[in-house]
């Protein structure tokens, strides 16, 4: 039996990964100025994908890139609408969406209830032995440690690389970075490229890693969380780690008081409160930022580009 | 000579691995047994405000018995009933029926949960963690019949055990969520619970329980091809009921009835034990199965108490039909509060 | 300077360009060459093609015919990298830099070079240049933070950050004061010395003759002749009429006949006022002055001291933090009726540029046209036909959508739709601005005519705009008024450049 | 040599009228595919959609009752579109409004005259969504907290409480302890027309496209509302009261969807129970810019993808095909519709390389 706290803490870890690999995607893309809402669709599509390559194959690791290629794939229609066609993002995004949540379950259907392999947890040698901290954050399934490493690369990336310094500025003025030469459709299209290959990540996470197998909607709206985090995060990887876990956590926790038979607050308003949550965090967050005159979002988030001619 | 056609509207997906499964395996089965003389068809995930235009469309088209399979499918049936009066019409899982062309059905889940809570506790299973969904009577009644064969079980092993605290219940608040059964599945199993009985629609609170190395009890159809560790699994069996039914309208004895089928009837069934279940323990849960096939039911025989310590079925009386479809209440030894 | 009289390969030569946008040909076959450590204006009423010509030779367009050197090489450039690859750069009339990015962010960004960035390093390369070019600048500091004269800094260190052989900017005196415009032409020599070149594009024809080698005249797409300063210069040192008339094809005074005015009771009473600036600093610093019936009162200073600010709190577009400011004796915090506003962002804030003509037309007046809640869409659709009637706006339909219209006759509408309000104080911001001498002519007419109606306050930085309407002229500086100079006052007049700068 | 997409400088006139059926046929081609992927024939599966759909008066009847609450929904979402707000939480405040009609029909029955019964479920459900509307749109005008994930959020409480109330507090006492609150008693039914289930709902939603369209055509209001989303910095310097505009609107968007939930209740479901949060909301989004804001449009599309959802609940009987063939065709229909777009306002040009 673990403690309580540590256990709570280490199930918040495990319970987002999913989303935060969505996250992080999508803070790429909408850096770059892409709004993609169809995080969701991309989501499903990569965890269906990865799970049918590796029931076929039985190869965990092609099943991760197979669906890390497919969440790509998908969000690279959206950037044709978006990008090429300049097509409004939000109804793009949403009908990505839609068609993701349609054709997912659509060829889902001979996968559901069949099982494979799947990642199961492992120990990182050395680390899992540090006292308390060894266990919460070094013993998960091989899906979870790339995460340690994403979060501070995308940061590290976004504000200390010259690719980083381009990436933000055609999501916060294309025309800027245009005229300096950089390809702002080329770019624009690379990181909803990305953001849909982390999508499919997150995807493979949950039908290879933490509910492994097929089920229709299987995201179960996880997508729209990750929409809801970027803001949350202010675009900023590590914000977003923070914010998912956080949100893992606060899911976790209502569950854990049901089974530990604490009623602090009626369940129903436990079941609400990551969404209350969410809107608190994001009213204080958003009045933050404007006494400090700051605005998170790229500027150019939505917009497409287009050189006048 | 025309086949009889028979349709059937589903909740969800037939693949759902959970409570359409179950009827269509139920469909399968009827098809298999009377194929030759009738035509089945069927529609998924017929929600509440679709389903009179789906058992209409039935009726319209000709087909002589409909079966609703899930509760939100009674008002509805109702109304397409007056209005095909020679139509058959069965609605599953509810209470409503009337006098000429609809009646209810439903099978004794509860049976199975006695054996399988019977099983678990001649095991020696006393801290057992149940991933509960929707906090209406038919789980309910589940839970109190699991955790009154698990006492019965733990009595006859002599295991020592908390009479206050046997079963612990988690209201997963929602009939199947792949992701949050295994957080909570998880966190039974972290919290030391020694079993984890699966009770939404889909196998995964038993897959999370096994990968915890937690042995599980699966639910609604046999789930050890995704759960290997699962000891047992408490099953549906809708395909007797579907060709009895047929059966009986094609001989012109068919009459509207709420019927309730348990063991005695095979509506329900227990899937093969899992290898680690030991013979001596197969053979008391079996034995106290055969009672039921003989339609012996004392399950909720007094006295029983509830939570509070209260007498709720005094010595020497039995739980009608009505108190079980009506159950509101959680017997003694079972950890945790019916929400709302 | 020494090098102009050797003969000198040309660093660009352009042959025969035509581009062609739908329904226009902005380039009509045009021959263009410049010389290596030259400074070449370039000329042209609105519209004539000059943007167009130099988004060509930046790599922004292709050409739809025509050929293009560079040092004797033919090149094509499919996009600005090409170009800059090439050393062509150009500072856009619309500033091209990332707002929320740092000065150095700014100008590393495109440049190649390896992954990693190290910041540091390149602040200290960009203090460097700013100080071998003159052109002082916080290398920390965002963009946001930067008065419109220091962005272009920016632009300008950037180009010579990537050591472009070709400078080319699109009419960048048009924001700057008189101090600074000095300060621009310091370092065009600066640049030009070293042997590179600038396209220098303007309105304005002192700046031309002052600071160009060669001059180049575009008219309608075509080059009309190109030719050295000193055989458009008068005698006494101003410019003939003959590069007018190169330009327009007609004669061009730029002189309206003002009459002084009756001046009348008080309209506009401004007492103590302050005002917070975005940055939340304070903008404007305890402003007073008085505007009469019958006045154009001026308020001259270079963009960013505070004036924007100060106007947005007459309009009520802003809150003021402090003073009182009163029209007709009435508080102005309820966003009285009585003030029209004429803003200096045409498409941005004075008009919608998707909607058509007639909606705009509306825009200000709703409440003049409707009944109720319902607005009368006829009475708009008459009232929009007679304003381009009346005020001669080239716009073939009001179906057309406000932004089909060219700069000028945007302008002309928004003048007339702000007209029709019948205000008692016009605010007009830089009204002519990126106008051609023969649009601002209009516009300065209108406006003499509105101040018969009224008062108007006319916000400008164009020294001429202001001393050819302007009955008082009040100088900002860094939020405070430096001083009110009376438009008849010689004297005081000579003082006006200095207090523009801030020396009283 | 290479090829670029340009704007057109004015959008072309003549595709505007067959560009949409065109893209709407792509989009079936594509969902031939997937009818050929299960083994169905897809010429049949259409003929099968159509015909379940429009095969019969019944059949089209039911294809309304569909449609209802895709008008409001569509209008909902489109009038706050308009305003460039999106309202993603059409759901939830259809799922309020449901809830707040609800509420008058089970309690507050016996204080009502008959003949006022129906009007004041109209308006209690109307409140209801509004309330929920109001949330986001006071964040935003307020505060500017994006709205888009706000509603979204809202949508997931609003779901939450109402199963908390027909698993709780409201819970038919005489139903057996099964979740769902009683029958609402037959005054507060609404009425069905010509023996079919279309009910009143189908005319609220067609009033109300009426005086949508009305309002934006015609008031000064709907102009404000226009420029408040053509351009922000336009409608501040012509004296609009933004904040004001984005709070009426958003109370109204949401009233509209409240009025989708309290005709779904009265109309169909009598009771509130599972089933009443179907995905309406969300359909909204798709109706309201496949119909490009236009209230007429949006009546159009959501009798179209009525249809598509009844026929395509046909063709899973008949041919047994996956009822998720509706939602992939929804998707593809959108983004092939989106795409068709482009004939409209750019032109396809060849450009030789100069120079
Ligand atoms: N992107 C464009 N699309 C269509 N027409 C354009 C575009 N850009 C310029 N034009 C047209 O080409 C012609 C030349 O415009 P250009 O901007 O080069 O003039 P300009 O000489 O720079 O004028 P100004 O003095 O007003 O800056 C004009 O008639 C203009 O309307
Ligand atoms: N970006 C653009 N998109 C579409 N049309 C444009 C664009 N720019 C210019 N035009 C068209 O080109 C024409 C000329 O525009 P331009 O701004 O160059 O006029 P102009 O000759 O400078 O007039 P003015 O002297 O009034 O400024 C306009 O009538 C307009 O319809
Ligand atoms: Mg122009
Ligand atoms: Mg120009």
């Amino acid at each position: 039996m673990e403690s309580g706290a540590l256990f709570v803490a280490k199930i918040s870890i495990t319970s987002s990964m999913a989303v935060l690999y969505a996250t992080i995607g999508e803070i790429f893309a909408e850096r770059s100025g892409v709004l993609n809402l169809g995080v969701e669709g991309m989501m499903l599509m990569g965890a269906l994908s990865g799970f049918a390559t590796v029931h076929a194959t039985h190869s965990l690791w092609l099943g991760v890139g197979v669906a890390m290629a497919i969440g790509g794939v998908f969000a690279l229609i959206h950037g044709f609408f978006a990008i090429t066609l300049k097509v409004n993002q939000v109804v793009s995004g949403l009908a990505l969406t839609l068609f993701g949540i349609g054709l997912s379950d659509f060829l889902g259907r001979p996968l559901i209830g069949k099982v494979s392999v799947k990642f199961e947890p492992v120990s990182l040698y050395p680390l899992y032995k540090i006292p308390v901290l060894g266990d919460v954050f070094f013993s998960h399934s091989l899906l979870v440690y790339p995460a340690y490493l994403l979060v501070p690369a995308a940061y590290l990336f976004l504000y200390r690389t010259r690719y980083g310094l381009e990436l933000r500025s055609v999501g916060e003025n294309p025309s800027a970075a245009d005229t300096v030469g950089i390809a702002v459709a080329r770019l624009r299209y690379c990181y909803t490229f990305l953001g849909g290959v982390l999508a499919g990540l997150g995807g493979a996470y949950l039908s290879l890693a933490y509910t492994p197998g097929w089920k229709e909607q299987m995201t179960g709206g996880q997508g729209w969380i990750a929409i809801a985090l970027v803001i949350f995060a202010m675009w900023d990887p590590l914000r977003a780690a923070g914010g998912a876990i956080l949100f893992g956590f606060i899911n976790a926790f209502q569950f854990y008081c049901q089974a530990a038979g604490i009623t602090v607050v009626p369940g129903y308003i436990l079941r609400m409160l990551p969404y209350l949550f969410t809107i608190g965090v994001l009213v204080i967050i958003t009045r933050w930022e404007a006494a400090r005159k700051r605005v998170g979002a790229p500027s150019a988030l939505g917009i497409a580009f287009e050189r006048e001619e | 000579f025309a086949k009889m056609k028979v349709a059937f509207a589903l909740l969800w997906t037939i693949d759902d691995m959970g409570w359409t499964t179950a009827h269509y395996r139920g469909i399968q089965y009827l098809k298999k047994e009377l194929g030759d003389k009738v035509e089945v068809s069927y529609t998924e995930k017929v929600l509440a405000a679709n389903a009179e235009q789906v058992l209409r469309g039935y009726a319209k088209a000709g087909y002589k018995i409909i079966f609703a399979t899930t509760f939100e499918h009674m008002d509805p049936c109702l109304i397409v009933a007056r209005d095909f009066p020679n139509v058959i019409f069965e609605h599953c899982s509810g209470y409503k029926k009337n006098d000429t062309n609809m009646g209810n059905y439903f099978v004794r889940m509860y049976q199975a949960e006695y054996l399988a809570g019977y099983m678990a506790g001649l095991m020696g299973y006393k801290n057992v963690g149940t991933v509960a969904t929707q906090p209406i009577p038919e789980p309910i009644r589940g839970i109190n019949a699991f955790t009154i064969g698990l006492k019965k079980g733990l009595k006859e092993a002599h295991v020592p055990y908390n009479p206050q605290k046997v079963n612990t219940v988690v209201w997963l608040k929602s009939w199947r969520d792949a992701t949050n059964e295994t957080l909570l599945a998880e966190t039974l199993a972290s919290r030391g619970h020694d079993l984890i009985r699966q009770m939404a629609d889909t196998p995964d609170s038993s897959i999370a329980a096994c990968r915890k190395g937690v042995p599980a009890v699966g639910y609604g159809i046999d789930v050890s091809a995704q759960a290997p560790c699962a000891l047992v699994s408490t099953e549906w069996n809708w395909g007797v009921y579907y060709v009895d039914t047929v059966k009986r309208v094609l001989a012109g004895t068919w009459k509207p009835a709420a019927d309730w089928w348990g063991f005695d009837k095979k509506g329900i069934k227990l899937s093969p034990f899992n290898a680690s279940v030991p013979e001596k323990v197969r053979k008391k849960v079996l034995a106290e199965k055969a009672f039921l096939e003989k339609g012996i039911d004392n399950i909720f025989a007094g006295p029983i108490k509830d939570q509070s310590g209260r007498i709720r079925i005094p010595e020497g009386r039995k739980a009608s039909d009505q108190d079980l479809l009506t159950m509101r209440w959680l017997v003694q030894g079972v950890s945790g509060k019916i929400p709302d | 300077m020494s090098g102009s009289d050797l003969p000198r390969t040309p660093a660009v030569l352009m042959k025969g360009i035509v581009k062609r946008f739908p329904g226009v040909t902005a380039n009509r076959g045009v021959d263009f060459r410049i010389l290596k450590g030259e400074i070449h204006s370039l000329l042209g009423e609105n519209g004539a093609g000059k943007t167009t010509l130099m988004n060509v030779l930046s790599g922004f367009y292709q050409p739809d015919e025509g050929e293009m050197f560079v040092n004797g090489q033919k090149v094509s450039f499919r996009s600005p990298r090409d170009a800059l690859d090439h050393g062509i750069g150009m500072i856009h009339q619309h500033f091209q830099l990332v707002r929320n990015f740092t000065v150095a962010e700014n100008i590393i960004l495109g440049v190649p070079g390896p992954w990693t960035l190290n910041m540091d390093n390149v602040e200290k390369s960009v203090d460097e240049i700013s100080n071998r070019y003159g052109l002082a600048i916080d290398s920390r500091a965002h963009i946001w933070e930067l008065s419109v004269g220091e962005q272009q800094r920016v632009e300008i260190l950037r180009m010579l950050f990537r050591k472009v052989n070709i400078l080319i900017m699109d009419e960048p005196t048009s924001v700057l004061a008189p101090q600074e415009i000095e300060s621009l032409f310091e370092t065009m020599r600066k640049i030009k010395n070293e042997g590179r070149s600038v396209v220098f594009i303007t309105h304005k024809l002192e700046e031309v003759l002052e600071i160009s080698d060669y001059i180049t005249v575009l008219r309608r797409g075509k080059v009309m002749s190109t030719v050295r300063p000193e055989k458009v210069r008068e005698r006494d040192g101003t410019v003939s009429t003959e590069l007018a008339r190169m330009m327009v094809g007609r004669e061009v005074i730029l002189e309206v006949g003002k009459q002084p005015m009756k001046t009348n009771r008080v309209l506009l009473k401004v007492d103590n006022v302050s005002v917070m600036g975005d940055r939340g600093e304070l903008a404007v610093k305890g402003i007073s002055f008085t505007v009469r019936k019958g006045e154009i009162f001026a308020i001259l200073g270079v963009a960013g001291n505070g004036q924007r600010e100060l106007v947005e709190a007459i309009v009520c577009l802003r809150q003021k933090q402090g003073g009182q400011i009163l029209l007709a004796e009435k508080d102005i915090s309820a966003c009285l009726d009585s003030i029209a506003y004429i803003p200096e962002d045409r498409t941005g804030l004075g008009s919608v540029p998707d909607m058509p003509l007639m909606e705009n037309v509306a825009l200000t007046n709703r409440a003049r046209f409707s009944k109720g809640p319902l607005v009368n869409w006829k009475a708009v659709r008459e009232k929009a036909l007679g304003l381009i009637q009346e005020y001669n706006i080239a716009a073939p339909s009001l179906e057309m959508k406000a932004r089909q219209l060219s700069g000028g006759n945007l302008q002309k509408l928004i003048l007339a739709r702000e007209f029709t309000q019948d205000p008692l104080l016009l605010v007009a911001e830089q009204p002519t601005r990126g106008l051609d001498i023969g649009a601002t002519e209009e516009v300065w007419q209108s406006l003499l005519r509105q101040r018969e109606k009224g008062a108007i306050l006319l916000v400008s930085g164009d020294m001429k705009e202001v001393l050819s309407l302007a009955d008082n002229i009040l100088v900002m500086f860094r939020g405070q008024a430096m001083d009110i100079i009376s438009g008849e006052d010689e004297k005081g007049i000579e003082r006006i450049g200095p207090l523009m700068a801030g020396l009283r | 040599m290479r090829v670029v997409l340009k704007r057109r400088l004015k959008p072309l006139a003549w595709p505007r009228h067959f560009l949409t059926p065109v893209s709407v046929f792509m989009a079936l081609m594509l969902g031939a595919l997937l009818f050929f992927w299960v083994g169905a024939n897809p010429l049949r599966a259409y003929v099968e959609i159509f015909k379940g759909a429009f095969g019969s008066f019944y059949n089209f009847s039911e294809v309304l009752v569909r449609g209802t609450p895709l008008i409001l929904c569509g209008l909902s979402v489109g009038l706050a579109g308009k305003m460039l707000i999106w309202n993603i939480g059409a759901e939830g405040q259809l799922v309020m409004g449901g809830i707040c009609g609800a509420g008058v029909a089970l309690f507050l029955s016996s204080h009502i005259p008959t003949f006022m019964m129906i009007p004041t479920m109209l308006v209690a459900g109307f409140l209801g969504g509004a309330l929920w509307g109001f949330i986001p749109g006071f964040l935003r005008a307020k505060l500017q907290v994006n709205e888009i994930i706000t509603s979204l959020m809202l949508n997931y409480v609003a779901i939450f409480w109402l199963e908390h109330l027909y698993f709780g507090p409201w819970r038919d006492p005489a139903g057996r302890g099964f979740p769902g609150t009683a029958m609402f008693p037959e005054v507060a039914w609404f009425p069905r027309f010509f023996g079919t289930r279309v009910h009143l709902g189908l005319l609220v939603g067609l009033g109300a496209a009426l005086v949508v369209w009305f309002v934006l055509a015609y008031t000064r209001w709907g102009f404000e509302i226009k420029v408040v989303g053509a351009n922000l910095r336009a409608a501040q310097y012509a004296r609009i009261d933004i904040l004001r505009n984005i709070l009426w609107v958003m109370v109204i968007s949401g009233g509209l969807a409240g009025l989708a939930g309290i005709c779904e209740t009265a109309g169909i479901h009598y009771r509130l129970q599972q089933g009443l949060a179907s995905g309406n909301g969300y359909v909204g989004i798709i109706v309201a810019w496949l119909g490009k804001l236009r209230p007429a449009s949006i009546v159009v599309i959501s009798i179209l993808l009525g249809a598509l959802m009844v026929g395509g609940d046909q063709v899973q009987i008949t041919m047994h095909v996956p009822s998720a063939i509706s939602l992939a065709l929804e998707g593809a229909i959108l983004f092939f519709v989106l795409g068709g777009q482009i004939f409209q306002d750019y032109e396809l040009r060849i450009q030789s390389e100069a120079g």
